[in-house]
């Protein structure tokens, strides 16, 4: 399955466990040959791929895995080539990674932080991953981010939105294409804007954890800023199934704007509830009643159904769009599955290619070499547009997607219809934005 | 005033859910002596009944619409179900729309069938076993169930809307005088929990077999001494018991939608509502699955909140704890009961 | 002055007086029993004596000390042990093992963390408890499983856990309850020769006549929740009273 | 031998042996060979298989001695884990001070949390634990964040003071976790052919912690104490009766066994510097009651073999994709190897939640005692076959 000529940094010397070694027929790996961890010797590199695939965000888990199986492939040379062909750089020949052939491993992070990283230890030390993408959840992206940085692998981020992971908690060997909260602040706030007008009340309701925090504080601060004025920020427990009893407060409450800082099964129920509760005919202050989801799921949105027509959010890609990249990884994607990628999928598409063209870019699996290749490095034809791997923080900075509940969908994946594609310019922030700061990308580790 | 009769409205809504689930839990204790970790299981498979039935109502044919596109630029296939192309779309589809009420035809025997076959296939032969154990079996039990869904209808929630007719909110302090909107399906809820609640009560109280039931609860021994076979009533009351989980899962998709790990949210706290209410006493069981669901509404208040952080992450098991500690029998439970 | 004294005992159930004004003397080394109809606060008088019921109102003073309020496990503590009706002894334990928990009772107290130290270096209380089984004619026994035990064994087993503790006062409540005729005989044997040979006191309720009058040097009867007659056994044997309490006759 | 009898010796002896040579034990396969997939023997997971031995083990000590179930066990992992972790930022990257922190505070809580739950008994007792667990859990996770950094879970810095080490080491990372300078991650990997077997630092300073842990609870079952505790559970009446309080008995042992769970939590932040949150959630409290009871409650060994098994199927069967099963049966004609594929499948990778629970309630129905028992049904039918069918069956012995 895979190769295991791994190798440590702190490696004990022959003579520690000589006793063992003495007693029978031993042929020793010279341990300080390799000058990374897991350097592939053989004819083929192997990647790790940890989502989850048990727990709520099992079916993400399994349409990222769909897309990793594709971005292979697509390494390897077998299908279509997808958005190999619209990549703008060239490097790639469809020959693996470096003339390695691509072989792959998968985990389940569970979407627990513990889990997480079980899982992705167990790749580092049995299969000899040089790679980890995946995740599902900041917390877990983190978790997963700190324990690459120890082992001196790359972790390529899957969906993570919080501004943590490339702000405080950012780390040299991690790089995440996804967008974040800030961004989807920034995106939003101007469409809100124009559509609702600048004299608002919003009443924010918040998944209890960090993710939701960053979150909220990215929205409330963009939205004030144009003059809306935050009525309450209320604060959901997590294991929450039923909303009603934050979203009736709402009704009285004189907001006529609801933002639910929710994801996933989260969103799903408090989108339902607020919907039950009328508040999207309701209107206050002679106004409209709004709701807001700032991180759309498609997959997740499902399961809300009709109650996201006509509702505002953001999401970091969708299938719908009409460039090339976008169409030739949904013509490939869909023709593979039956149905288009999520946005989960094609992030982490994007990754698993990014870091390829990096690795040959460099000429070396070194993570030093990939993570040098990364930093800085423009590209375009993935679907983004335009696209920087900030160096100073290693966040992808490209155009994000402001969308709205479809009101009239053909089919069933035909959900969010794109209302405006924000420039990359105007989500862009400086290094040192303080909702961002209290971290340090430390140096690379090579292991 | 308004704010607290509306969350006193909310924590009834609430609590008929918990009500339903630990009345059922505490129909198989009470009767059967055993800890059922797969209820929660139960009432999941209920709510994906209503899936089921939705599904199989939207059963459809596919025609090619040339003049639109699906998502690989070929022409669109539309689906059209068989029941609008039969009743045509407007009677098709008001009967697509009543898929959920519908469902409760389709779960009751559905539901009755799974209980019997839990109850003759694996857990009888745990009566005698230590409560671990059957921890342990019924846990087991409710993994497979709740993989077996997730295999079929996969990790994400599943929408299930309420008849059109019963969407939408209602002002039900109107006759108050009092402005108190709520959604009327909440309010289905409600009152169809209180019926079946008083329907399983008034089984209990009124016939025989109930009455024979409810001695055996009291003394197993005694009755089995008078020659009625009580283990076959039990069985009966164990497919009872899951058909009323059921029926709590099938008519909660519309507040919620569906998810195959739903069962197991539920599962703690519904032990809890089961002790804090008196383990084997039904009437506590309800009653504290309102209580706590008015506990849990008044805690995630923000006046509260700001007063306690967090209260309304602990509330349900901090009453529980006080509860335990000042009446360790619960609200309702007889004494003695699994008490020392 | 009694080794037990019981004075002005009131517990009320509800609406249901379960004892009323009961005063009980047990003078020293002598065979107490407690006989009545059922339903006559027998068995509440018993859970009053050992503390697991706290009375309404009077007092229970044992060798001068009042045992009310203390814990069941205090006042074994105090030197007064219980048998039960049905043999309460710990069905999972070797025979041997049973046998050595008193006797650890006894040597450490209520609580003792003795938890490094294996049992079987502890040669003093096995040998005790090896002694006791023998005593108890189960030495062979000492390896079963207590769950496994005939009845009487079980009894007998229980009565000898009792003794390992060296009580002052036995309490036993219908010992030969469900007992064949030589089964009841060997107890009461055994019974007398605690009495006699080891100077315990012992309060039994019992309801076989024949198992009373050959023990009991005293009896108190109990009608209602009150003593009815408190005398020596051939008065009882003859108290119209009682017979009418008791028996349902007419005098 | 060290107090012990015979059995309990043997015993002892053969989970050195085993703990001692895991690497070889559990990577029976060569590296390149299809089968490789279910070697459990590098690091991560030998680690987690005596890490969460030692956490069954103490947990066997209230269960499976007093009966108590206690549904909040994982509450005290979770402590021990955040304690450890705090001692690595504040102190330094030692992991004694670390374990011995965590250890403390676990008591601590468990004395606490004990002291309270233990005043009730039967299913009211487990409700309680599982009511505390819960709340830490919920709390640990939103309102405490500052302490437990929540969703993501406690982590080191680049900036935390490390009292007594480095903030940072020369080349700008965060320092790893030692004892007394030998790091918890060094790795020794001797290849033999087309065999590679992993020695890892951490590992043989878990499974040593193991050996001792588990050598204590031998003492502790054999001891007066350990008598009086299954005395609790076979009969709580005749030991009031008997002139015995219970609840120091419950107690001391509820507090014991907490600090093994802390233990096992401070180890494990001493392999892997985070603590989630997670760990503490009522589905971990839950886990190492299956762990204890598919092993076989109030056994020795059981509750290792318990946790081997569970960790193993976490480990390994949800790493087994469909690539992987398309490699194993790759040989066969098209048709015959999709249709295995397709049949198995939903078992393993994203199924594997579905053979655990398989695999409970078989376990449960046919092997009463847990796995301990169906060795023993082994062991015995073995004997019976060696000795010829004259002997008369042999009675299966508790294996305490």
């Amino acid at each position: 399955m895979s190769n295991s000529k791994f190798t440590r940094r702190g490696m004990l010397k022959t003579g520690a466990i000589a006793g063992a070694g003495v007693a029978l027929p031993t042929i020793f790996t010279a341990s300080s040959v390799a000058a990374y961890t897991n350097e592939p010797t053989g004819g083929s590199v192997t990647l790790g791929f940890n989502v989850p695939q048990t727990g709520p965000y099992a079916d993400e888990g399994a349409d990222e895995l769909r897309a990793y199986q594709l971005a292979v492939e697509h390494l390897n040379g077998e299908g279509d080539g997808g958005m190999m062909n619209t990549f703008s750089s060239k490097e790639l020949q469809g020959n693996g990674i470096l003339g390695k052939k691509v072989e792959f491993v998968t985990g389940d992070t569970q979407t627990k932080s513990d889990a997480a990283r079980a899982s992705a230890k167990s790749m580092i030390e049995k299969d000899g991953a040089v790679m980890i993408s995946g995740g599902s959840s900041s917390g877990v992206a983190i978790a997963v981010q700190g324990l690459c940085q120890e082992a001196g692998v790359i972790f390529m981020a899957g969906l993570t939105h919080s501004n943590d992971t490339t702000g405080k908690d950012k780390k040299a060997n991690g790089f995440r294409h996804f967008f974040n909260a800030y961004m989807s602040a920034a995106a939003l706030a101007p469409v809100l804007k124009n559509l609702y007008g600048t004299d608002r009340n919003a009443y924010h309701l918040t998944a209890d954890y960090t993710w939701g925090w960053t979150q909220e504080e990215s929205i409330a601060a963009a939205t004030e800023a144009m003059g809306w004025n935050t009525v309450n920020k209320v604060r959901t427990p997590l294991a929450s199934t039923d909303f009603s009893s934050y979203i009736a407060p709402v009704l009285n409450s004189g907001a006529d704007v609801l933002i639910l800082n929710h994801y996933g099964g989260n969103m799903v129920n408090s989108l339902t509830n607020a919907v039950q509760f009328g508040l999207k005919d309701k209107m206050v202050n002679g106004k409209n009643f709004e709701i807001v989801v700032p991180l759309y799921s498609r997959l997740m949105a499902k399961g809300a159904g009709a109650n996201v027509k006509g509702i505002l959010g953001s999401t970091n890609w969708h299938w719908s769009l009409q460039d090339d990249a976008t169409k030739a990884f949904v013509k490939s994607f869909g023709t593979k599955y039956g149905f288009p990628p999520s946005q989960a999928a094609h992030t982490v598409y994007c990754q698993t290619l990014l870091y390829a063209d990096a690795a040959q870019r460099a000429g070396t699996f070194n993570p030093c070499g990939i993570g040098e290749a990364l930093e800085g490095f423009e590209f375009d034809g993935l679907g983004n547009g335009k696209t920087l791997y900030r160096a100073g923080d290693h966040q992808c900075f490209k155009d994000v997607l402001v969308v709205k509940g479809k009101e009239n969908p053909t089919s069933e994946f035909d959900l969010l219809e794109v209302v405006e594609v924000t420039p990359a310019g105007q989500v862009t922030y400086p290094i040192d934005h303080p909702m961002f700061a209290g971290g340090a990308l430390g140096t690379c580790n090579a292991g | 005033m308004d704010a607290i009769l509306l969350q006193i409205l909310n924590g009834l809504d609430k609590g008929s859910a918990y009500a339903l689930i630990a009345l059922g839990l505490t129909l198989i204790f009470g009767t059967l002596g055993v800890v059922n970790f797969a209820h929660g299981a139960l009432f999941m498979i209920g709510a994906f009944c209503a899936v089921t039935v939705q599904r199989i109502l939207n059963i459809s044919f596919e025609t090619v619409d040339p003049t639109q596109t699906d998502f690989l630029g070929n022409a669109l296939i539309v689906k059209t179900p068989y029941l609008e192309a039969w009743f045509g779309p407007e009677t098709g589809g008001s009967i697509i729309d009543w898929a959920v009420p519908l469902a409760i035809l389709f779960a009751i025997p559905v539901m009755v069938f799974v209980g019997f076959a839990m109850e003759r296939g694996l857990i009888k032969h745990f009566y005698k076993r230590p409560h671990a154990d059957q921890i342990l079996v019924t846990f087991g039990l409710a993994i497979v169930l709740q993989e077996m869904i997730k295999f079929f209808y996969g990790a994400n929630p599943i929408q299930t809307p309420a008849p059109e007719m019963l969407s939408g909110i209602v002002n039900v302090g109107a006759i108050i005088g009092m402005d108190i909107v709520y959604p009327v399906w909440r309010i289905v809820y409600f009152f169809f929990s209180l019926l079946v609640i008083g329907g399983i009560f008034s089984f209990l109280q009124f016939t025989t077999f109930g009455m024979v039931v409810r001695a055996g609860m009291a003394d197993r021994e005694t009755v089995g001494l008078l020659g009625i076979n009580i283990d076959k009533r039990f069985t009966i009351m164990f497919g009872i018991a899951a058909a009323v989980a059921g029926l709590a899962g099938v008519m909660y998709t519309p507040i919620n939608s569906p998810n195959y790990h739903m069962g197991m949210d539920f599962l703690v706290l519904s032990f809890v509502v089961v002790v804090v209410g008196g383990m084997g006493s039904l009437p506590g069981a309800v009653l504290a699955g309102f209580l706590l669901g008015i506990l849990e509404s008044f805690a995630s208040m923000n006046e509260i909140k700001s007063l306690i952080p967090g209260i309304d992450q602990i509330i349900i098991y901090l009453v529980a704890i006080i509860i335990l500690l000042v009446r360790p029998r619960g609200l309702m439970g007889r004494k003695g009961v699994m008490e020392e | 002055m009694g080794i037990l004294e019981v004075k002005g005992v009131n517990k009320r159930f509800g609406g249901l007086q379960a004892l009323g004004d009961v005063n009980l003397s047990v003078k020293e080394n002598s065979v107490h029993a407690i006989i009545g109809p059922n339903g006559a606060g027998k068995s509440t008088l018993l859970n009053v004596l050992v503390g697991k019921l706290i009375p309404d109102t009077g007092s229970v003073m044992f060798d001068g000390k009042s045992v009310l309020g203390r814990a069941p496990y205090e006042i074994n503590q105090m030197g007064i042990s219980r048998v039960f009706q049905t043999p309460e002894i710990f069905g999972d334990l070797t025979v041997l093992e049973n046998m050595l928990i008193p006797c650890f009772a006894k040597r450490d107290g209520a609580f003792e963390m003795n938890a490094i130290t294996s049992v079987l270096s502890q040669r003093d209380v096995i040998e005790k408890a090896e002694h006791m089984l023998e005593e108890m004619n189960m030495a062979d026994k000492q390896h079963m499983h207590a769950a496994a035990l005939s009845r009487g064994d079980k009894r007998r087993l229980e009565i000898g856990m009792c003794l390992s503790q060296e009580p002052r006062l036995l309490l036993l409540d219908e010992p030969t309850a469900g007992m064949a005729r030589a089964d009841t005989n060997n107890t009461i044997d055994l019974l007398k020769q605690i009495n006699e040979e080891r100077n315990i006191t012992i309060v039994i309720i019992e309801h076989d006549m024949h198992v009373v009058f050959s023990l009991a040097d005293r009896i108190t009867v109990l009608a209602q929740g009150s003593p009815l007659v408190e005398d020596d056994p051939q008065n009882i044997r003859g108290n119209p009273l009682v017979r009418e309490a008791y028996l349902g006759e007419k005098a | 031998m060290l107090g012990m009898n015979k059995n309990d010796t043997t015993m002892l002896l053969l989970v050195a042996v085993l703990t001692m040579l895991a690497p070889f034990i559990l990577n029976p396969f060569p590296t390149e060979s299809g089968w490789a997939q279910f070697n459990a023997g590098y690091p991560d997971l030998m680690q987690r298989f005596v890490i969460f031995g030692i956490f069954a083990i103490g947990f066997n000590i209230l269960f499976g001695l007093t009966g108590y179930l206690s549904f909040g066990h994982a509450a005290f992992l979770g402590i021990g884990s955040y304690s450890a972790v705090w001692m690595f930022k504040l102190l330094s990257m030692n992991v004694i001070p670390a374990i011995l922190l965590s250890v403390a505070m676990a008591g601590v809580f468990a004395l606490v949390i004990g002291y309270i739950s233990l005043r009730r008994s039967g299913i009211y007792f487990s409700i309680l634990t599982l009511a505390f667990a819960q709340m830490s859990f919920n709390l640990a996770y939103s309102v405490l964040t500052p302490i437990t950094n929540g969703e993501t879970g406690l982590q080191l810095t680049l900036n935390d003071p490390r009292i007594l080490g480095l903030s940072q080491t020369a080349d700008g990372s965060i320092p790893v976790t030692s004892l007394f300078g030998l790091e918890m991650r060094s790795t020794f990997e001797m290849v033999l052919g087309p065999w590679a077997f992993q020695f890892n630092v951490g590992y043989y300073l878990s499974a040593l912690v193991l050996l001792a842990a588990f050598y204590l609870s031998i003492r502790i079952f054999r001891s007066p104490f350990g008598l009086m505790l299954r005395a609790v559970k076979s009969n709580q009446q005749r030991m009031n009766y008997t002139g015995l309080n219970t609840r120091p008995y419950t107690l001391a042992a509820f507090v014991i066994s907490g600090m093994y769970a802390g233990l096992a939590g401070g180890l494990l932040a001493s392999m892997d510097p985070l603590a989630g949150a997670e760990r503490m959630q009522w589905t971990a409290s839950g886990e190492v009651v299956l762990m204890t009871i598919l092993g076989g409650a109030g056994t020795l060994i059981g509750p290792v073999l318990g946790a081997g098994f569970i960790k193993y199927f976490e480990n390994i069967f949800s790493k087994i994709n469909e690539n992987v099963l398309h490699g194993w049966f790759g040989a066969l004609p098209d048709g015959l190897e999709d249709l295995l594929v397709t049949l198995v499948y939903p078992f393993v990778g994203k199924g594997w939640h579905m053979t655990l629970g398989i695999l409970f309630v078989l376990v449960v129905v046919f092997l009463p005692g847990g796995l301990v028992e169906g060795g023993q049904r082994i062991a015995a039918w073995l004997r019976r076959k060696k000795a010829g069918k004259n002997t008369p069956t042999s009675t299966i012995e508790p294996a305490e």
